[in-house]
């Protein structure tokens, strides 16, 4: 299983904060966006960060492991 | 003690947090705290309440590597970062940032750099409450 | 309420301080402090007390010119000035500065010059009392 | 009555916090200065800020008035 997380405004616009997939061997970050983002995307136009297990990550073809923990964020506002 | 590096939903006491601060070393000479607190109003609009939602293990991780760095770069004797997460009125205090060094130049900058890397750094977002309705704050570029 | 600009024997409690600041204006988003305080060596010597001595009708009437200027200068919502003169020991506080804009630049910057102008322009001397005896701080150039 | 007020390490050079002297018409800052660096060199070889009434003076002929008060002043070391 892949853990798949949204907060903020990004939450809002997926309507839920927390969903899972299955998790498949080679699956990449990429495969994720491609798959969510068609679903939803309004709420992926606004992503500008993307952490896989609490670290930001920018190379889209990193291959996921089972059990990681994705979060798709907006530009913090925090502070 | 409380943690120095903390994620909570209460209010914080500067005075409890300066005595922890304080108790690491006595050659602390200069502290210089930041305090974010909310405004009464925001680009023109009225903002009766502010919300937070965070990350809060990635946050809290940020946190941490926020205060080791700071007390790396600036030479500090020690550090302190506490982010409020729940829904705050006017008024309320958000953020409280401390650096304390042997001398102030240190303390200032280092405090500075702190609140500034916490807004670029950390996953935590804010929601304006206004009686017009709720909007989540986009940070300026 | 407390006065903005003192001089006094006693401790100070930040948090009454940044409560007085606040209670100024619903506006302040950012509050940055300084807190000077004793450390138990300096220049390489143990100090194990720090005795203050003021001109107390002129060190009060130019930080309450400082407090004044910071405001204009820096476009604070508020600021506050307040110098223990009394005998402290290694930790205690020293001095509180703060200062309250509606964003951190300016708090920041107006905290900064406020203490960096007290130290030149208001009238009180230092004596460090070490076991080898007493001397009065001379500043550096 | 002029009253002179000495502060920290000039007080201490001086060994007292303060003294009167008698007002005369047309008496400037530099008399006083004069008279009393005379019995105290070492305290005023120290003195680099000296104040009338709580004010800064830079100007030693300033003509000082009956109740003046002048203080004399080593660098500030607060904070």
């Amino acid at each position: 299983m892949i853990k798949v997380l949204f907060f903020g405004p990004v939450a809002d616009r997926v309507q839920t904060h927390e969903m899972q997939m299955d998790f498949s061997p080679g699956m990449t970050l990429h495969n994720v966006i491609a798959h969510l983002g068609i679903q939803h995307p309004g709420a992926f136009s606004i992503v500008s960060l993307i952490a896989v297990n609490q670290n930001q990550v920018h190379d889209k073809q990193m291959a996921l492991q089972d059990n990681d923990e994705i979060a798709f964020m907006a530009k913090f506002s925090g502070g | 003690m409380l943690d120095p590096v903390r994620i909570q939903a209460e209010d914080f006491s500067q005075n409890e947090e300066v005595e922890a601060l304080k108790a690491s070393s006595r050659r602390m000479g200069g502290i210089a705290t930041f305090i974010g607190c909310a405004r009464d109003f925001s680009e023109g609009r009225e903002v009766s309440q502010i919300g937070f939602e965070a990350y809060g293990s990635m946050a809290l991780a940020e946190m941490n590597k926020l205060r080791s760095e700071a007390i790396e770069k600036f030479g500090l004797l020690d550090a302190r970062i506490v982010h409020r997460v729940t829904t705050v009125q006017a008024g309320d205090n958000i953020v409280f940032i401390a650096a304390g060094a042997a001398h102030r130049a240190a303390a200032f900058d280092a405090c500075r750099w702190m609140i500034d890397e916490l807004k670029q750094r950390v996953p935590i977002w804010k929601k304006e409450i206004t009686p017009q309705g709720d909007a989540w704050v986009t940070p300026h570029p």
